[in-house]
């Protein structure tokens, strides 16, 4: 139970299935305040699903999802979610397509989101510093006014990555940043992260050894819907049931 | 004899009555012929008046002359083939083109300038029906027997009591034997001076037997029937009662289905444009009404030309009505539809211009008035099953829907085209990648929505009218229905049809049609807040997305 | 719309305000061809008064609001002096305080609930009085087959209720038991029957003889009776009578099932009269259409134009204030035989017919009135209406109250 | 606070398109009124009524472009809320008749008396005050939207799902509203109205300023939506429209934003509704019709969604239309209707707003593809 | 042999593609390089003619493709996958393999089995719907409805974008092999310089929408090609 309470994220036995199809079958997994974790594990093994239940999108079917040691996230929505402080960066890059690449961030930016809130908001002077900062890191000041559905891929992957850090959530949930970048792009990603890591936990999924490497924090793998091994990066890449499933010969 | 039966024909009861009076004529005393030459001559020139108590009287007393030409004048007044000379005050009988004088069946020498037909209303043609009807108790067609005992119950006459048991004595069909006892029971239920014994078996026998006949029977005694007569009755009707009650549900769900096959033929074709390829297809009613239309023309065309095909006319009409539809359709979507792919809402401006185009097309091709299109023998009719009655017409209906549907659900999941079909509209430049060719997939699936609904249109226009806004009365329904059953499936369709139809055919014998169709809306307005995606939601990471 | 060929000076214009478009059009597009057809012949006997007639045709296309906007456009751009058109009820209601506020002239021809006389406007079509009642009188009567039990079917709107409300009024005042008496409303457009003529044959099914007098409206009609149809309901076992079904309906149905059902109209296309005879033969000649058929509302624009005719001559003037003055008394002949006459109450006098269904699509009239029933604005069997009485001649109200004595109080 | 936020409103287009609508609103009327008859600037009465419907549309139009433009929520029955308010301005109209009605009847109209109805339905209370009136004329409709929104957003019911629910709102309306027994007026509707505040509804001069007022409520619901979206909710909306659940996770909680909107959209429809109704002289249930809201969609399709202005360009450029083609071709105009709209999608395909926008914005539309975004 | 001389293409007004040169020949792999946003996809997008050029030309076995639709393409045996995977989402895994049977004639219409060797997943959920796959079996699958129509072209986006190291490494392992065939030519998109270098016959590298280095493995020196995709 202590092991709860002081978690930030505490997910226990958790168990969702698709039309019979288990995608997680009691995954365990605890997160600290601040800490910065990295997940890895084959195709389809589960680690998406992970997200989806955290933030709301799914529900599972049994097991318990608490949040900071006492709040109970599977009976929340999305929003609420959001609200208390858990951002997302999606697999798939999912940005506002018909709003300019400044509107998307102006959208993300942390702030009361209630109806009348929005309804007489202006931007303050702060706000503005903070944006042109967010666009500076995405690398997108040039064109920051231009409609988001008008970038290409990788530069959707990096505004995604802007309205994330534009939400200042405590915990960010970011699955699959660097696909789609260059490998000095994914370097630099890397020290974002780490950098966000300062004050903020982190947990990430990639795919890219070098990145996850270059993380350098604890990974778990998941596989087939729960926990395969956990440890250190150089613990989990010799783990030979690790090698088997995921890394490959 | 005679004469009690002329006493009794004269009474205000009169036309089974006189049928009877007919039968136990025909039995029991053979007028001399020319006793039966001289009233029917009288009778006839009765006919010349063209007033319909004169004809009353003249058929009444034609059905007891015993004349030979009885049965051939008052058959021919019922086929409307009598006519009259009222200034030679002749009747004649036609027989093709040709004329036959009725007293005697010999051909005039030249037809009467003043011809006319003799006239018939409503009373007229009842008492004919009964004067025709009396013969049938004896009837050499077991079929025409059980009509007659069918009308005796109607009747509960006493005097038809003799006639009754002589032909229930001779009966042999099972069938119409029953029928007999059945008529014999509802005139000894009434008869005052049968025993109470008697009365009660009647009772029972009518129990038995069933039905709404029954109960009106069972409940409309005399109000000087003895106490045991009436408490059993009062029984029995309790007992039919429930009985109906249980017919009944069972005949709502047969309404209820038979509705949901004419929705299901509405929307098949809207679950291709719209539920398949997402086109918010306001036109697909302008394209059920287009195949209502051609079988209108083909009717035409079969009357005009080869009018013994009649019976074939809709089997003709199927597949030209899916061809001209469909036509219309791959037309549209070459011309249209097609520069809107990825821009769903505006197919909905641009369909609706549609529809009001082809509405007033067909306005200015066919008028604005409603079109006959008849119905071919084997959907005429209909026929029972216990308490409960099935028309030919809808049986056939709920049969062509459920093929159509199985026709559809094979061409989708089963052939090469069908999975083209769905790759298509699911992401179309990528089913290009693939070699798909697109347009030409396009056309086809749009051609096959809009075939179908046309296809949809022959069933209707068996049970609506034929007019240009006929589309118009459907294309809500059809988006009802589509949207109910889960957009983009099939099978939410069918089911999604059936419940609505199911329903509404509950509600409405409590509710009222207005008032239950209303309640089917706040129920579809209801169950999607359950189920915010339809009976059949698709589900799934895509779709939620 | 305007045929510009002559100026305004030489014509007088007369406005058709019918729905070519929309559910009405079914209706409604005859009535305009009528209307048409009328001016045509009458402007080759020479127009009215030395000048041509001009028809100006618009499409208020079913909706109500445009019906209004349509009249306003007619009396005020076009200027014409009289317009003739309307179906529904509502469409009526629609355009009175147009006709009012420009004190024009309006014919309307269709049989409606009553309850209404404007000065402004001249009902050619029937009252209740003059087709509900007499139908049912005929239905009561040994000849109609003395019916003792009734279904009470209407299409639920505003013509329908009101009708029925009169005469279950009337049924009850003739003794009828309120169990004998079955009502029944169905949507506008109501397709599926299979429900209600089942229930209708169990009603009818209790041993008493059942009618139907239906006020089901419009489209509605044809599904209807192909269920009657179907469901092997006869009219020797249920008649239906029905006040909305005409020569024009019949013809989209396959009659044969329906022989001798009825309908009450005050006019039938096979009414025997010479006058009946060569308007029908001109009629079809001038549709270049040996098949098209009459009906009564065409009637009652024949009637109702040609007595506007009367009215603009005996005025002197095609001015509508003067021949709405001018118009009460005017006679013009039916096409039934009779003179129908416009009286004070701007309703007419009309002969009412009942009509067996034939195999043929016609009608056979059975019955029909001695003479000419005159219209009556304000029902006698409902306790708001029986004390009003409308005269524009002498009392100038459309209201009078013959209580209290004053007009519109 | 409410000033800087309507201030937010006068976008480019819209200043412009206010400018003139104000413009029209002062002269139409003064050109009616004072100018003689034979003037040729003179605006006849008529034409002052038809304009004035026209606006009345042209609201419609601005309520239903905010909630579908911005939001995505194709509504097919914001003809009820049109209408609703509409029935509730007839019911002052017709309470204010008082015992000039046929019956003379002091409290009730006359489709009561004569189906013998002996006292006021509670629902017609209050009716005879007009500022109970104009409260519900905006309360009635803006109650149905929140309850039917309320509902319908937190069952997350979205796209062709709710659209349909719409419908069906306003057909199971327009069938109620049918019925005689809702003490509506029935199939008839409320007519015959005879003056609004005291001043005859047939005067020119009535004439004249309800017309005024009708296009001022378009301006201001103009400026008022224009506000809306050009706030931080006004790009929730848009987020919400594009990619409804990716706004949640950002933490906006979609269905009161929905629910807002939709409202507010209601009420703005509940007054168009209201100054129709006096203009028109009629309201019946045919206004519920799903065809008349699937119209109001048109409109804004022709003038261009999500552009405000081209909702009102839309609705007028319609109606003008449908006027002048029913009468000029009576017996071809929806050949003339249909194809406008058809040859509208194919060659403007944003509408003649949109279009026009981007041509001054010379910025041509993306070239050449059909399906530039593959289908998800 | 694919030739594409002098392409450049437009997104409205924004030039996206200027001038640009590359071919790919069969049994060679030709791998295209380039940060994000330089045109990489848009070449492929004009290459399989899903997007208009406006000069230049794209000459495939000896036919300039001028405007010639995708599916005409397709036909002539150039198999697309695209970058974000395009599945369709609705279709089982099965089908959406076998929507690559269009453009073959009826006695090819099967699922080689070196599919399912390649990507044993796809076995397994053949009845699985193609949208509910995880993103990585998503790639799998596209990458093997690719190969169904047997092409003389393959063009990949990304291909390795979320697939998992061992698969990462079985589909270097395919190309290699399908290579090898020496009938098939491909042209790579790759940003994971490593997988490509290890691939690569000949490189082009795009910035900003045009060619800045181009030639054979021997031609170009991989560490400057790496250095430029760094900046
Ligand atoms: N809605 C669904 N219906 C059916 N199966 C699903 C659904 N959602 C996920 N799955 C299955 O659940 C499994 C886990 O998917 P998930 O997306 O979580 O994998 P992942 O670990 O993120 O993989 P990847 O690395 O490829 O992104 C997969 O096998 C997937 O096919
Ligand atoms: N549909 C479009 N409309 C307008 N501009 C576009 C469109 N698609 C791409 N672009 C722009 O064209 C340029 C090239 O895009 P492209 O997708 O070809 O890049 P890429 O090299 O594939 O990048 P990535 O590595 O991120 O996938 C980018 O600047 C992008 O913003
Ligand atoms: N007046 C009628 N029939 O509506
Ligand atoms: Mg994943
Ligand atoms: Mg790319």
């Amino acid at each position: 139970m202590d092991l709860a309470k002081n978690s930030l994220l505490y997910l226990d036995g958790v168990a969702v299935s698709f039309d019979g199809y288990k995608a997680l079958r009691g995954l365990s997994m605890v997160i600290a305040p601040g800490e910065m974790r990295a997940i890895i594990g084959p195709n389809g093994a589960g680690k998406t699903t992970m997200m989806d239940v955290i933030t709301g999108k799914t529900r599972p079917d049994e097991g318990e999802v608490l949040f900071a040691g006492s709040t109970d996230l599977t009976q929340m929505d999305e929003a609420a979610i959001a609200s208390l402080g858990i951002g997302r960066k999606f697999q798939k890059p999912t940005v506002f397509e018909s709003q300019t690449v400044r509107d998307n961030l102006v959208l993300a930016l942390q702030g009361d989101r209630g109806t009348f809130a929005t309804l007489f908001h202006r931007l303050t002077g702060k706000e503005a510093t903070r944006l042109d900062e967010l666009l500076e890191t995405i690398k997108l000041q040039d064109r920051q006014n231009e409609l988001a559905r008008n970038l290409s891929h990788g530069q959707k992957q990096w505004l995604e990555i802007g309205m994330l850090l534009a939400q200042e959530p405590k915990l960010l949930l970011v699955d699959e940043p660097v696909a789609g970048m260059t490998d000095a792009e994914t370097m630099e990603t890397a020290h974002l992260l780490r950098k966000i890591n300062e004050t903020k936990s982190v947990v990430v999924v990639e795919h890219d050894m070098h990145f996850v490497r270059e993380l350098g924090v604890k990974v778990t793998v998941l596989h087939e819907g729960a926990v395969l091994s956990e440890g250190s990066i150089d613990h989990v890449a010799n783990d030979p049931r690790v090698i088997e499933v995921y890394l490959g010969r | 004899m005679l004469h009690s039966a002329r006493r009794l024909a004269a009474r205000a009861f009169a036309p089974l009555l006189l049928t009877f009076g007919l039968v136990l004529a025909v039995l029991a005393w053979l007028p001399s012929a020319a006793m039966a030459q001289a009233s029917i001559d009288a009778a006839l020139e009765k006919l010349t008046t063209d007033s319909y108590s004169d004809t009353i009287d003249a058929v009444q007393a034609i059905a007891v002359s015993g004349h030979p030409r009885a049965a051939v004048i008052i058959q021919a007044l019922q086929g409307g083939q009598l006519a009259f000379s009222a200034a030679e005050k002749k009747v004649y009988v036609r027989v093709g083109n040709d004329l036959q004088e009725a007293g005697s069946g010999t051909a005039p020498a030249t037809a009467p300038a003043d011809l006319a037909d003799v006239r018939a209303n409503n009373r007229v043609r009842g008492i004919v029906s009964a004067a025709m009807g009396s013969l049938t108790l004896l009837n050499p067609d077991p079929a025409r027997r059980l009509e007659a005992a069918a009308s005796v119950l109607k009747s509960r006459d006493a005097a038809a009591l003799p006639a009754l048991d002589q032909a229930l004595a001779r009966e042999t069909d099972p069938a119409v034997k029953a029928a007999f006892a059945a008529a014999r029971a509802a005139i000894v239920l009434n008869k005052t001076d049968a025993s109470d014994n008697e009365r009660v078996a009647a009772i029972d026998l009518i129990r038995k037997r069933g039905g709404q006949d029954a109960l009106g029977l069972l409940r409309g005694l005399p109000a000087d029937t003895p106490k045991r007569v009436k408490d059993a009755a009062e029984a029995g009707a309790k007992v039919v009662e429930t009985q109906l009650a249980l017919w009944s549900g069972a005949q709502n769900v047969w309404y209820g289905l038979s509705l949901g096959s004419v929705l299901l033929l509405a929307a098949i074709g809207l679950a291709i444009t719209f539920g398949v390829m997402g086109i918010i297809n306001m036109a697909h009613g302008e394209m059920v009404m287009i195949g209502a239309y051609t079988t209108f023309v083909v009717q035409e065309v079969i009357r005009a030309h080869a009018p013994g095909l009649f019976d074939w006319s809709l089997t003709i009409a199927i597949p030209l009505a899916f061809l001209t539809s469909g036509l219309v359709g791959v037309i549209l979507e070459r011309t249209v539809i097609r520069w809107l792919y990825g821009r769903p809402l505006e197919t909905l401006l641009a369909t609706w211009g549609i529809s009001l185009i082809l509405m007033q097309a067909v306005r200015t091709q066919f008028g604005a008035n409603n079109r006959e299109v008849g119905a071919p023998s084997f959907m005429s009719g209909s026929f029972d099953i216990g308490h409960m009655s099935i028309t030919w017409g809808r049986l056939w209906i709920i049969v062509f829907a459920l093929a159509v549907f199985a026709a559809l659900i094979l061409v989708l999941k089963r052939t090469p085209l069908g999975l083209q079909m769905r790759a298509v509209t699911q992401n179309r430049s990528m089913a290009s990648a693939m070699g798909i060719r697109t347009p030409f997939v396009d056309a086809l699936t749009f051609g096959l929505g809009c075939g179908i609904a046309g296809i949809a249109g022959v069933a209707l226009s068996q049970i609506d009218n034929v007019s240009p806004n006929l589309g118009q009365s459907y294309i809500i329904d059809s988006f009802m229905v589509v949207v109910f059953g889960g957009v983009g499936n099939l099978w939410g369709t069918l089911v999604g049809a059936m419940t609505l139809g199911v329903i509404n055919k509950f509600l409405e014998p409590y509710a009222g049609a207005v008032l239950g169709k209303i309640l089917v809306l706040v129920f579809i307005i209801l169950f999607i807040q359950k189920r915010p995606r339809g009976l059949f939601a698709l589900k799934g990471r895509s779709v939620e997305a | 719309a305007t045929s510009a060929a002559l100026s305004a000076q030489e014509t007088i214009k007369v406005g058709i305000l019918h729905s070519l478009s929309g559910t009405m059009a079914i209706s409604e597009t005859t009535l305009k061809d009528t209307m048409l057809f009328l001016i045509d012949e009458q402007n080759k006997k020479g127009g009215v008064l030395g000048k041509k007639l001009e028809a100006v045709v618009v499409d208020p296309a079913s909706n109500w609001p445009l019906f209004a906007e349509k009249a306003r456009e007619l009396i005020t751009k076009d200027k014409v002096s009289a317009v003739f058109g309307c179906w529904t009820s509502v469409s009526r209601k629609s355009v009175l305080p147009v006709f009012k506020e420009l004190n024009s002239i309006l014919f309307y021809p269709v049989q409606y609930e009553g309850e209404e006389s404007e000065r402004n406007v001249f009902y050619t079509g029937a009252a209740p009085n003059q087709q509900a009642i007499p139908a049912v009188d005929y239905l009561m009567s040994k000849d109609g087959g003395e019916v003792k039990r009734w279904v009470l079917a209407g299409t639920d709107y505003v013509y329908p209720r009101t009708t029925n409300k009169i005469l279950e009024a009337y049924l009850k005042s003739k003794g009828v038991a309120e169990a004998d008496i079955m009502i029944n409303y169905t949507p506008f457009g109501h397709s599926d029957w299979q429900t209600i003529v089942s229930d209708i044959k169990k009603f009818g099914s209790a041993g008493k003889k059942t009618a139907v007098v239906s006020t089901i409206n419009g489209d509605a009609n044809v599904p209807f009776y192909k269920e009657l149809g179907n469901q092997g309901i006869k009219a020797t076992d249920i008649p239906v009578v029905a006040f909305s079904v005409g020569e024009e309906e019949l013809a989209g149905i396959d009659t044969k099932p329906l022989l001798g059902h009825l309908a009450a109209w005050n006019y039938f296309q096979s009414v025997k009269n010479p006058a009946n005879e060569a308007f029908i033969a001109k009629w079809k000649e001038f549709t270049k259409n040996p098949k098209r058929v009459t009906n009564d509302p065409m009637e009652a624009h024949v009637i109702g134009f040609a007595m506007w005719v009367k009215a603009v001559e005996k005025a002197g003037t095609a001015d509508p204030d003067k021949v709405i003055d001018a118009l009460p008394g005017i006679e013009a002949p039916n096409l039934t035989g009779g003179i129908s006459k416009m009286l004070p109450n701007h309703h007419i006098t009309k002969p009412v017919l009942i009509g067996e269904i034939k195999a043929d699509g016609q009608f056979d009239v059975v019955w029909q009135t001695k003479g000419l029933v005159p219209g009556d604005a304000w029902t006698d069997f409902l306790p708001g209406s029986k004390d009003l009485e409308a005269d524009w001649v002498t009392l100038k109200c459309g209201n009078y109250n013959t209580v209290t004595k004053k007009c519109g109080a | 606070m409410i000033t800087s936020f309507l201030l937010k409103g006068f976008d480019r287009r819209v200043t412009f398109a206010v400018l003139i609508l104000a413009v029209i609103a002062v002269a139409v009327p003064c050109f009616n009124l004072y100018l003689p008859q034979n003037h040729p600037l003179h605006v006849p009465t008529y034409l002052v009524q038809l304009w004035g419907k026209y606006a009345a549309y042209a609201m419609l139009a601005v309520a239903l472009d905010l909630v579908w433009g911005y939001c995505g929520i194709l509504s097919l029955g914001h003809g009820a809320f049109f209408a609703l308010g509409g029935y509730a301005m007839g019911m002052y109209l017709m309470r204010q008749i008082g015992t000039r009605g046929v019956y003379a009847h002091p409290i009730l109209p006359d489709f009561m008396v004569f189906l013998n109805w002996k006292e006021l339905p509670v629902t017609w209370y209050g009716f005879d005050w007009f500022g109970y009136a104009a409260f519900m004329v905006m309360f009635v409709p803006g109650l149905l939207a929140f309850v039917f929104g309320w509902f319908a957003f937190r069952s997350r019911v979205t796209g062709v799902y709710l659209s349909i629910i719409t419908q069906a709102m306003t057909y199971a309306l327009l069938l109620a509203f049918f019925r005689n027994d809702m003490g509506f007026g029935g199939n008839n509707g409320l007519t015959d109205f005879k003056d609004i505040l005291g001043y005859n509804i047939q005067a020119d001069t009535t004439r004249a300023g309800l017309f005024f007022l009708t296009v001022l409520a378009v301006i201001l619901s103009l400026i008022l939506a224009s506000a809306i979206v050009n706030s931080k909710l006004g790009k929730v909306l848009l987020a919400i429209r594009d990619a409804e659940s990716r706004t949640r996770f950002i933490g906006y909680r979609v269905e009161n934003f929905k629910v807002f909107v939709f409202t507010v959209s209601a009420c703005m429809a509940g007054i168009a509704g209201a100054l129709y109704v006096p203009q028109v002289g009629i309201i019946n249930p045919s206004e519920f019709s799903p065809a008349n809201s699937i119209e109001a969609v048109i409109w804004v399709a022709v003038g261009g969604r999500g552009t405000l202005v081209g909702a009102v360009v839309g609705a007028v450029a319609v109606n003008w239309g449908k006027t002048w083609f029913t009468g000029a071709f009576p017996a071809y105009w929806l050949f003339a209707l249909g194809a406008l709209f058809v040859l509208v999608t194919l060659f403007l395909p944003k509408g003649i707003i949109g279009t026009l926008s981007s041509l001054m914005a010379r910025r041509p539309a993306p070239a050449g593809t059909l399906n530039p975004k593959p289908a998800e | 042999m694919l030739t594409v001389s002098n392409i450049d293409l437009f997104y409205g007004a924004a030039q996206a593609l200027r001038s640009v040169s590359v071919s790919a020949k069969a049994g060679e792999i030709s791998c295209v390089l380039g940060r994000n946003g330089v045109g990489k996809t848009s070449l492929l997008r004009a290459i399989t003619g899903h997007q208009p050029i406006t000069k230049g030309s794209i000459v495939w076995e000896g036919q300039d493709l001028g405007r010639m639709p995708p599916y005409e393409r397709a036909r002539r045996g150039i198999a697309f996958v695209p970058q974000g995977r395009e599945i369709f989402p609705l279709l089982t895994v099965r089908e959406n393999l076998e929507t690559g049977y269009a453009c073959l004639p009826r006695s090819e219409r099967y699922v080689p089995d070196e599919i399912y060797d390649l990507f044993p997943v796809l076995k397994d959920m053949l009845w699985r719907r193609g949208g509910d796959l995880s993103g990585g079996q998503q790639q799998q699958l596209a990458i093997g409805r690719a190969l169904v129509t047997r092409p003389r072209l393959l063009v990949l986006d990304e291909p390795t974008e979320g697939i998992q190291p061992s698969i990462i490494k079985d589909i270097g392992r395919a190309l290699e092999y399908l290579r090898s065939k020496g009938t098939m030519a491909i042209l790579l998109v790759e940003q994971y310089f490593d997988f490509a270098k290890e691939l690569a016959d000949s490189y082009a590298v795009l910035d900003r929408g045009e060619v800045v280095i181009a030639g054979t493995k021997d031609e170009v020196d991989p560490e400057q090609v790496r250095a430029k995709i760094a900046v």
